[in-house]
């Protein structure tokens, strides 16, 4: 049987995956952020998931205004990265999970969650970055990736209520799967950000810090949270951070707070790291 | 078009992108995405006007785009992740352009700055109310 | 205010089209078929809805493997006719309502509903089918449109229960809208067909007409009839009959039917076709 | 790709397209969906074979795509509203691919007036235990 076993809470900021890609990592800058990434590297080297689920957004890349999904799973064989206007990252195709995905999807539709299937996705920083983080510079990825695309820049944004319960009903598909599979669910962007407007720079470390306290400790505090509690605390990006609260969804109610890390600033944002176990692993 | 009222305007130096931006900005934003490709990069860094005129933008819209007037999209319907497209063919970063938004004398350096001290404060910006 | 005034189901077998757009109304085949659709032309005619809600589905027009959406719903001032193999329909292009679409897709969004938001999309006979047959061949098209498109070729569908609540939504949606709206929505597809296999050809008009007695009556005891039952039942293609259940959520508890007409074949369809009313109108 | 029993194998003659059938027949379905357009329906008349060189398929998708072979797609993946755009490319009447997918005899002319006399039944359709 497959089983979620763990989630992972990580910034997608795409001048981690600059850094990484012309090794400015030891650069005075970025030493106490790769520095204070190790950990959880080293946590998910030892865990060796088989799949990890990377809830993540677009960002006008794979996705435009033309068609704008709420949440859009994948279910293709692999996920090329995306020219986001540099020219496409220099790191491995991502390899998907066809079978799972699609074990998945049907059980999050029969859930009544509005799915989009998703056969044909160039993924961006949103996705790359995160897997930059845990797995550095392999040849491939070592694990098979269902990325699950969360609409996160175009207001309204799904509500955190909604995230959580996805969530929970992830695990339940993943639990349904008949194969012995270990799954991992990494939550991606926050924290808190703001790149547009007079306000752009917008950091509230302590709203964050009391933020991560419910997320692990206490979800059922947060999830109701309002959209405009998000734009005004957090910025008018840290909205994303909803996207965390489905990996939160995803795992017990009591878990392990494995690793926990947040360092500012990483170019515009409060960057957050989050490992948490199941308590039965 | 009717201007709705929303809770979320009372934030200062924010530009929510909501329905109502969505219409004003979508040709804008289109065009910024259309950067994706190298063949239009191309094409727009030879003739930013010619390019330009491929998008039923209106006068507004198209002279921020030539003046790179950041603040001005945004008002104009620009969703910041289609806009820093152009930034991004600009070769400038998220801080130069942070900077330029901040609508005050900022430079780059004054946003690194501003960054490397625990970013801009939410103290005295969380509602219009605030700062006036 | 605006207000939700009444629905109107129908099937949106390509063929009628074709049969508007070539003058084959009053052959043999064809006049039962027309003449049973003038008491519910002359409804509309009298009733003027402003904003027509359609909700119906896109078969390989707008949309296709690459991405499939739950429910997408169109927020575009307008919407071409799709070239659907044999160049587009010559019928006037859709208007939309995009005000009063986001309001909608705004309200939906907030209460759980995850919708795809879609400006770019060549509607295919799904949509101009059932305009064409209450409004025949105008000039324009008398009202603005929504359309909802919702899959149905994909399995799995959404559940009966999930389209049902759905248009709960959309009425509670509509109702918040402040511009005084007459508004109607249409379901569409169905009845009982079967296009593909050595069962091609499948009706099965008994269980239509009991099924059009339990939507108008006593939808609580059709929302929950399983994706295998609609398969089997009415045929691989009958499951579009979920969509007149979004239609009929929209509405009163108790409504009142208008008018009622099947007629076995349209082309390889049990054809239906039903106008209800809220009792307040 | 694990073949998973579902309830609905049970129906007779009926391909449900689910994520097996759609990952089985996902490039012979976009091929069908390329003929939406004028200019590829040109291509194709033009040169069947070549046309279909663009497209991944496996030999037996090409054979039963270049013999119109409509049950065999339908096997192979193929999703009714995607194989029918070849159909239509072809001319064809919904009830002509219906008699040719009914698998016995039956001629265009028969499948009419199948329709006309109610359609094929459901009694003895239900099940595969009822028709064997
Ligand atoms: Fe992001
Ligand atoms: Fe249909």
């Amino acid at each position: 049987m497959a089983k979620v076993i763990a989630g992972v809470g990580t910034s997608h900021i795409p001048a981690i995956g600059a850094a990484v890609d012309h090794n400015k990592t030891q650069e005075a800058y970025w030493k106490p952020v790769f520095e204070g990434m190790e950990p959880a590297k080293k946590w998910i080297e030892e865990t060796k998931p088989d799949v990890c689920i990377v809830v993540f957004n677009d960002h006008a890349s794979a996705f435009s205004l033309e068609a704008t999904s709420t949440f859009a799973i994948g279910v293709a064989p692999e996920f090329q990265p995306a020219d986001e206007g540099y020219g496409p990252r220099k790191v491995p195709v991502v390899k998907g999970s066809p079978e799972l995905a699609w074990h998945i999807t049907e059980s999050l539709i029969m859930d009544e969650f509005d799915m989009t299937i998703v056969n044909e996705m160039p993924v961006d920083h949103g996705l790359t970055v995160p897997l930059s983080i845990m797995y550095g510079q392999p040849e491939e990825w070592p694990c098979e990736v269902i990325p699950l695309c969360v609409n996160v820049i175009q207001y309204p944004q799904p509500t955190g209520n909604r995230c959580f319960n996805l969530g929970k009903a992830i695990r339940k598909a993943v639990e349904s799967y008949p194969k012995d599979t270990k799954v991992a669910i990494f939550g991606t962007g926050g924290l808190s950000h703001q790149l547009q407007g007079e306000r752009a720079g917008l950091i509230n470390a302590e709203y964050d810090e009391q933020w991560l306290d419910d997320l692990v400790a206490a979800p059922e505090k947060i999830k109701h949270t309002s959209h405009t509690e998000y734009l005004r605390e957090t910025g008018s990006e840290g909205i994303e951070a909803i996207m965390w609260l489905i990996m939160r969804g995803a795992l017990d109610e009591d878990v392990k707070q494995v690793y926990r890390f947040t360092h500012c600033p990483v170019s515009n944002t409060h960057y957050g790291l989050l490992v948490l176990e199941n308590q039965d692993e | 078009m009717t201007h709705q009222e929303k809770d979320y305007h009372d934030i200062p130096g924010t530009y929510v992108f909501d329905g109502s931006h969505f219409r004003k900005g979508y040709h804008l934003n289109m065009f910024c995405m259309s950067l994706n490709k190298q063949e239009n990069r191309d094409k727009f860094r030879h003739d930013e006007e010619a390019y330009l005129a491929q998008y039923p933008l209106t006068d507004e819209q198209r002279k921020a785009i030539l003046e790179r007037n950041w603040l001005e999209m945004l008002r104009l319907g620009g969703n910041i992740y289609y806009t820093f497209k152009l930034a991004i063919f600009d070769g400038m970063t998220m801080q130069a352009a942070g900077a330029a938004m901040s609508n005050t004398d900022m430079t780059e350096e004054d946003f690194k700055q501003m960054m490397i001290s625990g970013g801009r404060s939410i103290d005295g910006n969380r509602s219009k109310k605030e700062t006036k």
